[in-house]
């Protein structure tokens, strides 16, 4: 509470680049939004003056470990060394874009990646897993592609554990009822019970799109005079919790009464699955008019990411005004509507002359869509609010070039004991009774249970090219009705075995999922992965974390299958426990004819069972 | 040929599944826009399965009330035929075209499998079938329980008007496993499961629920 | 501007299997003297001082609440 | 034995798609003068005169709403 009763409400002063310039020894939260001192240095190195607040709130979340991978930089690196020109052949956009994409023949290209939405599902599961499948589908549509199916790998604790019974349901839930709503058919996935999940469960989320060659569409602004335009919902104060503290600081003083809701905003954002539906039926429409030039999906970080994305893929400068942005909360600071990360919002460049079917193809679909700048000459990213510049910045500083380190890494003590902790002291069976009561408890275990609890949720037949999921060892999606031609993913991880041994479990990891496409008939082409792991700052975990890296690399190596892309999630870990190192692999195989692929399960009698390999 | 239309609103989903099956019927099938009051001259409709507005309010509520469905409530009380496939079902039902509602399963879940169901009614939409005859299509719905006053129900079942019924207790709840009922002349049909991913062996459990579309058109062609 | 309230129930003949969950998970929480729960919908609306109480009817009844299986409160808010 | 109900609505920074939708909805259908719609949920509760007003905030917090997205208010009627 206040003394004394402020001054009449006067607007704080916004924050102008002028100002900044003007006032460089004004304190600003930088610890609080995660930067450190050295980071904070950098970027007033950078502008030769203090950043502003609205500059402070894109350098600090663009700079973040999410958005930057400044602690797996070093070790990703080795997935562009490892592969060679002939991995690349198959690949129309590699790493670096918003997903890899895959010529699968005919003229047809695939487009697939995995991502994670971990912690906020363990803040509210059904909505934190609802907008984990959003924002991937988003970043699938980024690229041209009609998305067509999705899968999720979950992981949490054990069954009986109190969290599990609120986790376990809200997550399904979440998946189901976004992925249902878009109507994206959900051909598979895994759910792995285990005590280091129970306090930070995994949800990874994989969408698979499918585009013509000549559809793909590249994130970057090009084109002095191009309009930038924002389209789908509008911007609120979702997932802005970081830079409140910024709110917290000017509000606080000027309007006391309005600190304490703008202090507690929840960093959750609500999914809208029919707006994104609406959305990518728009979209599609879009591309197929011919009416955009460069896309970007909004996710993490919000305007920050895209204008910045988009300014430093082009080649020119950008003009964005924070004015024209709809918004959907009253007097948002502009540090709050870059940071916001209000679902189901798209931003697209277009030229002048497009600009009007644009709109018409948005009104057709009731999208709400704003040209909110510019692509200028020069090469700053300038954004202005209330008439005022608050942004001035040279945007690859922003979207590429934060910092990258160089964690110390260690094999931890306890390795060896661990590994040399085998079952070959350990009592087995014998006795017919013994192995009775043994596979009883196997088949009982929430480990191999049936997973229809959770596949009952989900729509698979929905499109009507789903000629594979549950159960199956890979999902099958035809992507020509003509011709029969398919593909088939799969996604697995053991996070035992990587806790065994990082290096070999992300190779059984691939493995397996390449053995999963491989059996459902199809030719295994590309990879994906979600490298979930605890806190970077701990050596033993960037040393599985480097492990693993490097052992995925040199599998894919070995199979000749080039990563196409993924994502990276730290800080999993519930105090100072770290879940399990947990890999995800995605695989994708492509058939020439999905009618040719090959069943689960057991064929007619009379067939013979084979066992291939040792 | 005979022109069937298929609706799109916002959020429907299965409107390419629709148009398939009509395809692979022998029909053309025509596109209907949500917001367009023009039915183009077809000679039936199709309501097809989705989450039409999000399934905001009620499931079926909003979209019943869009330009389209002024003249499909006309044409299906002059004798059109018209399908409804679960979101479809709800939408005529909000629109009045069939009594009764759709609501919440009584699990809460949405319930995604196959189901068999038995036709129990020659009508536009089943007379490929016999009556009697149990046919496997898949289920994939959250507010699939059929309900509607006990007087209701007695008449339905009296005027030969519950077209389908679950063949094992409904996984939604539905009263007296009902999945699928028509109007009093047969012709305005609306059922939760979905025929048209029933079409072909490749992507869904068989053939059965092509003969919805095969029945309509015998229909079309003989009354032509 | 009036603000307007409406709560639309499912009637009490229907089934309320949303109503019943939340009742047995009182159980389980140990919750005891809750004897019923039923649960429906609340809107809240911002209206114009022009629509009078008959349209304030017409919307509940035939966009708000489905006459079929649900019953309806319109009440006008300070 | 005492009647309680509960409102629940979305917070009011978090997004409220259904009610967004109603109101979009009810423009299309030429319902005018509706400014805004909130859709949240409404529950009826019956209650043994023991359950005091702390236990049924706490029943409301924990069962009918999620503080993380929702508020809510309780209120007793005769
Ligand atoms: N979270 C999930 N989402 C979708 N499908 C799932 C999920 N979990 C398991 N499945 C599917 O259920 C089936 C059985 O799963 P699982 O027991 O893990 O089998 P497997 O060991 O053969 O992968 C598989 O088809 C798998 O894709």
């Amino acid at each position: 509470m206040q003394a004394s009763p402020p001054a009449p409400s006067s607007a704080p002063p916004v924050d102008t680049v002028e100002r900044a310039a003007s006032t460089p020894d004004e304190a600003q939260p930088h610890a609080a939004l995660g930067l450190r001192d050295e980071e904070y240095a950098r970027i007033r190195d950078i502008l030769g003056r203090r950043p502003t607040e609205a500059e402070l709130a894109m350098y600090s979340v663009m700079w973040s470990e999410h958005c930057s991978y400044k602690s797996s930089k070093v070790h990703l690196r080795r997935f562009g060394e490892t592969t060679t020109e002939a991995m690349r052949a198959r690949l129309l956009a590699g790493i670096g874009e918003n997903a890899g994409v895959v010529d699968v023949g005919d003229g047809w290209a695939v487009t697939f990646k995995i991502e994670s939405h971990n912690h906020p599902s363990y803040v509210e599961p059904h909505q934190g897993a609802a907008t984990g499948v959003g924002g991937i589908v988003r970043d699938i549509m980024a690229m041209g592609a009609r998305p067509v199916a999705v899968m999720d790998g979950l992981r949490v604790g054990p069954l009986d554990a109190p969290d599990t019974a609120r986790v376990l349901p809200g997550v399904v839930s979440g998946v189901g009822f976004y992925g249902n709503c878009l109507g994206l058919p959900n051909i598979g996935g895994e759910v792995v019970f285990d005590p280091t999940y129970a306090g930070n469960p995994l949800v990874n989320a994989l969408c698979v799109g499918v585009l013509r060659h000549e559809d793909l569409h590249l994130a970057f602004a090009s084109g002095t005079g191009n309009k930038i335009v924002l389209f789908g919902a509008r911007t609120g104060l979702d997932g802005i919790g970081g830079v409140s503290v910024l709110a917290s600081e000017t509000f606080d003083a000027a309007d006391p009464t309005q600190a304490p809701s703008r202090k507690k905003l929840p960093s959750v954002q609500v999914g809208d699955p029919f707006a994104e539906k609406v959305l990518i039926e728009c979209c599609l429409e879009l591309f197929g008019g011919g009416l955009v030039v460069g896309i970007q999906d909004l996710g993490g970080a919000g305007l920050s990411c895209a204008t910045s994305e988009l300014a430093s893929a082009g080649d020119g400068g950008m003009h964005i005004d924070l004015d024209a942005v709809p918004l959907r909360a009253a007097d948002m600071t502009a540090a709050e509507i870059l940071s916001s990360e209000s679902q189901e919002r798209m931003c697209a460049v277009v030229t002048p002359e497009n600009v009007d079917a644009f709109m018409a193809v948005c009104r057709r679909w009731d999208v709400t869509a704003t040209v909110i700048g510019e692509v200028t000459d020069g090469d700053r990213l300038r954004i202005t609010h209330q008439g005022a510049t608050v942004v001035d910045v040279p945007p690859r500083t922003v979207a590429h070039d934060g910092p990258v380190y160089e964690r110390p890494y260690a094999r931890p003590a306890w390795q060896d004991t661990l590994q040399a902790d085998s079952v070959a002291g350990r009592p087995r069976p014998s006795t017919p009774g013994e192995i009775a009561e043994q596979v009883r408890a196997l088949v009982a275990s929430p480990a191999l249970a049936s997973r229809a609890w959770v596949t009952e949720q989900y729509d698979r037949y929905v499109r009507g090219n789903t000629t594979s999921a549950t159960p199956a060892d890979a999902g099958v999606v035809r992507v020509d009705e003509e011709s029969g031609r398919g593909v088939a993913v799969a996604i697995d991880a053991n996070g035992r075995f990587c806790q065994l041994d990082p290096r070999a479990g992300a190779q059984l990891a691939l493995a397996e999922s390449v053995r999963n496409v491989a059996s459902s008939g199809a030719v295994p082409v590309a990879v994906t992965d979600c490298l979930n792991f605890g806190s970077p700052e701990d050596p033993a975990v960037m040393w599985q974390f480097a492990e693993a890296v490097a052992g995925l690399a040199d599998g894919c190596a070995a199979l000749g299958l080039p990563v196409t892309g993924g994502n990276v999630s730290f800080y999993n870990q519930t105090g100072s426990t770290a879940i399990l190192p947990t890999p995800v692999v995605g695989v994708l195989g492509i058939l020439d004819d999905v009618t040719r692929a090959v069943p689960h399960g057991l064929g007619p009698e009379g067939h013979a069972v084979w066992l291939l390999g040792e | 040929m005979s022109r069937i239309g298929v609706i799109t609103f916002p959020g429907t989903l299965d409107d390419v599944d629709a148009a398939r099956a009509v395809r692979y019927a022998g029909a053309e099938p025509v596109a209907l826009w949500h917001d367009d009051a023009d039915l183009q001259g077809v000679d039936a409709v199709v309501v097809p399965g989705g989450f039409s507005y999000g399934d905001y309010l009620r499931a079926g509520a909003i979209a019943a009330r869009s330009p389209v469905m002024g003249p499909v409530v006309e044409a299906g009380r002059a004798g059109m035929p018209v399908l409804g496939i679960c979101n479809g079902f709800q939408i005529l039902c909000e629109a009045g075209l069939l009594p009764g509602a759709l609501v919440r399963n009584h699990g809460l879940r949405f319930v995604c499998r196959e189901v068999g169901l038995r036709v129990e009614a020659d009508t536009a939409w089943t007379s490929s079938f016999t009556v009697g005859q149990e046919i496997r299509v898949p289920l994939k719905s959250g507010e699939g329980r059929y309900v509607a006053d006990a007087a209701t129900l007695d008449a339905l079942e009296a005027e030969g008007r519950v077209v389908f019924r679950y063949t094992e207790p409904a996984p939604n709840g539905a009263l007296r496993d009902i999945a699928g009922i028509s109007s009093a002349d047969g012709r305005v049909v609306g059922l939760m499961p979905h025929p048209e991913h029933a079409i072909d062996a490749l992507t869904g459990p068989g053939t059965d629920g092509l003969g919805l579309f095969t029945s309509v058109l015998r229909r079309l062609t003989a009354a032509a | 501007m009036a603000r307007v309230i409406v709560d639309v129930l499912p009637k009490a003949e229907i089934l309320d299997p949303q109503g019943q969950a939340v009742a047995r998970a009182m159980g389980r929480l140990g919750v005891s003297g809750v004897a019923d729960v039923r649960q429906g919908k609340h809107f809240e609306l911002e209206v114009d001082d022009s629509v009078d109480d008959a349209e304030l009817e017409r919307i509940a009844g035939s966009l708000l609440a489905n006459p079929v299986i649900e019953e309806w409160v319109v009440r006008r808010v300070p």
